[in-house]
């Protein structure tokens, strides 16, 4: 049976945090603490990375074979973020992250999920039709160029690193990073010409 | 369990609508939702991440749709909180001034007997199956692959088994592999020549395939 | 289509409630409901049964599940009715005075090609096996049989075949086969070793098995 | 995404039926005629099926021949019941009818379909584990007793004819048909005692 006769969730969500913080189970500056960590968990992290491997050779050497260590050195690390592999596009194949299960990603680098990656739409319909799926969201994919859809059923967590657009030869490294957004980390979109 | 949670390829969902330039959280008590998720776990210890991710996929499936993200996690976690002792249901309905619909119970059966592999058994470029199994619990072999044939790309590091973590089942640990599967394989006729389907998997959930 | 219509195994749901002395409608609305739903068929012939049941499984998956049977009939019935040109969608939500949530679209390519089978293949006692099909359309092989093998039990008289009929196919009527499937082969691990499930399935659905 | 906020389904219901009427589509009249009808279905014909099945063997050999036939000889027939199957139980077998894609039922001799028959719980879980399923709503059956579920996924439509119960060797058939309610129909309960 559904439930929608519900108390509001705002009421249940402070329902079970006053019970926790009276019995001493928690303080508030515990649940402070987390919110404050999903905040400083942001994409232009991802996006950083991505920018250095495009322009250190020895960096992305690093990056791809052992993304947490390259990616812990530049600072990002931490929960979700205890086995990051990074997926390196090419013309020949795109790659693209999804999590059916629930809605598993490599918080660190990525941030926390935006709602479209958490819905249901998203989740049932890019492992079956992903290049319908890209399409509907801008991005239309030649059909010689292969798409690997990867399924985080487990404890890898993936960041994408997607193809450096073309006239980006003169960019810093931080103009570089503006033009990789979380769509582009996840695999849904490419990165932005400058 | 095969569960309302395993949406891999179920049809019937309309278009993935982007929000431009989300914020980290858009409601006070998301924020919240997300805090209480993490400290139970990271500062309480009251249940693992195997068993919280269970406590989700026991929500009734029409609560599991009609749910926000976040209201599935404050879900979950509320429902590990009552079944672990550390909270009332009542207590909790009485806090919030009405009904707090939590998720089923566990299954009372949860777990199959699959053999431990603390050693990997297979390597990349193997090719192995997903077993065609069915667990009354977690599980995270998606059922989009089960039965299916795929090939080893990678093998990661060894990580708990969430079939027995999820259910206080003996200590675990075990490899995961990155199968790629084709989708022409996975859904015959959608036209997806080229494409191809990775998922993260336990060793325990596979067998190999002579080539 | 592998929508959320299709639930036979699906875990996660509650007891099943039963009421006593149920009425044959508890709501002025269901019978309109029910009424319409016939009548749209039968008096006006707008669509056909095999229209109408894919018009359902083509719901938003929560809103299947959040809806009673009747307002899923009136749903489908109303999509159709759309489709066809005998209504239209905005008349729809002036009259209803708000928003009126219909079904969505039908797929690119929802028939596969399956070979037409007007004489029948099987006979009793034969083992056949459920193709592992997947059309984007109506079909109604349900999921948890399909890569099964079972014994048939029983041949039905020929019926139009729903996946053709649903879309506007070829007219087609093929025998169906009571397909007998042991539970135990279909859900390792649930423990009914007696159990079978007998489902009715159309000749192009199947292939033989040699003994 | 889900649709929480549509007009009330009355109103809804009544813009379709109205719309249809005023095109001419249908009359009142029809709409009418539809659900005369299935207040004529009713679980107490199957009921009738039985006891007479029970209590004259050459209908029974008739029904379990050809359930269309037999059923239509008593003055059941039409929508939905153009192909029926009867299923009799036995002391080794107990047979129980389900529709998981839709709620497909034998709407002359059993009646329109009860809610619970048409509830996600009971299309999801009575082909998985009936047993548990049968149990819960009050039918313990001996673990040597096999169940075969049927599923109505084509045309068939199909009516159980439940083990007579014992001590009934004096009923009138009318008396048995008491005894013979639309959930013994289906097969989630066994007819009653006298």
């Amino acid at each position: 049976m559904s439930n929608n006769g519900d108390a509001p969730i705002e009421a249940r969500t402070e329902a079970v945090a006053a019970a926790l913080i009276a019995n001493k189970h928690l303080s508030a500056e515990d649940l402070a603490h987390f919110v404050h960590m999903a905040e400083d968990w942001r994409p232009q992290n991802g996006a950083r990375v991505v920018a250095r491997a495009w322009t250190d050779a020895a960096f992305r050497e690093r990056l791809l074979t052992d993304a947490t260590a390259a990616c812990a050195e530049m600072g990002y690390a931490g929960l979700q973020g205890e086995y990051i592999v990074a997926l390196e596009d090419t013309p020949e194949r795109h790659n693209v992250i999804v999590c059916t299960q629930c809605s598993c990603t490599a918080w660190p680098v990525l941030g926390l999920p935006p709602n479209w990656y958490k819905s249901p739409e998203y989740r049932a319909r890019v492992v079956r039709e992903p290049r319908r799926v890209l399409r509907e969201m801008g991005l239309e994919l030649a059909a010689e160029i292969s798409i690997r859809v990867w399924e985080t059923s487990a404890e890898t967590r993936y960041m994408v690193i997607p193809l450096r657009p073309a006239g980006t030869e003169n960019c810093s490294v931080d103009e570089l990073a503006a033009l990789v957004t979380r769509e582009a980390l996840i695999g849904v979109a490419l990165a932005a010409a400058p | 369990m095969d569960g309302i949670h395993d949406l891999g390829g179920m049809q019937g969902f309309g278009p993935v609508v982007v929000e431009a330039d989300e914020p980290t959280f858009h409601l006070q008590w998301q924020a919240k939702a997300f805090a209480l998720m993490v400290a139970t776990q990271v500062v309480m210890r009251s249940h693992n991440t195997d068993e919280y991710r269970h406590s989700i996929e026991r929500m009734n499936p029409a609560h599991y749709l009609r749910a926000d993200y976040y209201e599935r996690v404050l879900t979950g976690t509320a429902t590990l909180l009552v079944e672990k002792g550390v909270l009332s249901a009542e207590e909790l309905e009485v806090a919030a001034g009405g009904s707090f619909a939590l998720a089923g119970p566990i299954a009372a059966d949860p777990m199959l007997a699959l053999t431990p592999q603390p050693e990997p058994r297979f390597a990349v470029g193997d090719c192995v199956r997903v077993l065609p199994i069915h667990p009354a619990g977690h599980v995270r072999a998606p059922q989009f692959c089960r039965g299916h044939e795929g090939l080893v790309l990678h093998r990661a590091p060894r990580f708990r088994f969430p079939d027995t973590s999820a259910h206080a089942g003996p200590h675990r640990k075990e490899h995961t592999y990155h199968v790629e599967f084709a989708a022409a394989d996975l859904w015959p006729g959608e036209g997806a020549a080229n494409d191809t389907v990775v998922v993260d998997l336990w060793d325990s959930y596979l067998e190999g395939v002579r080539a």
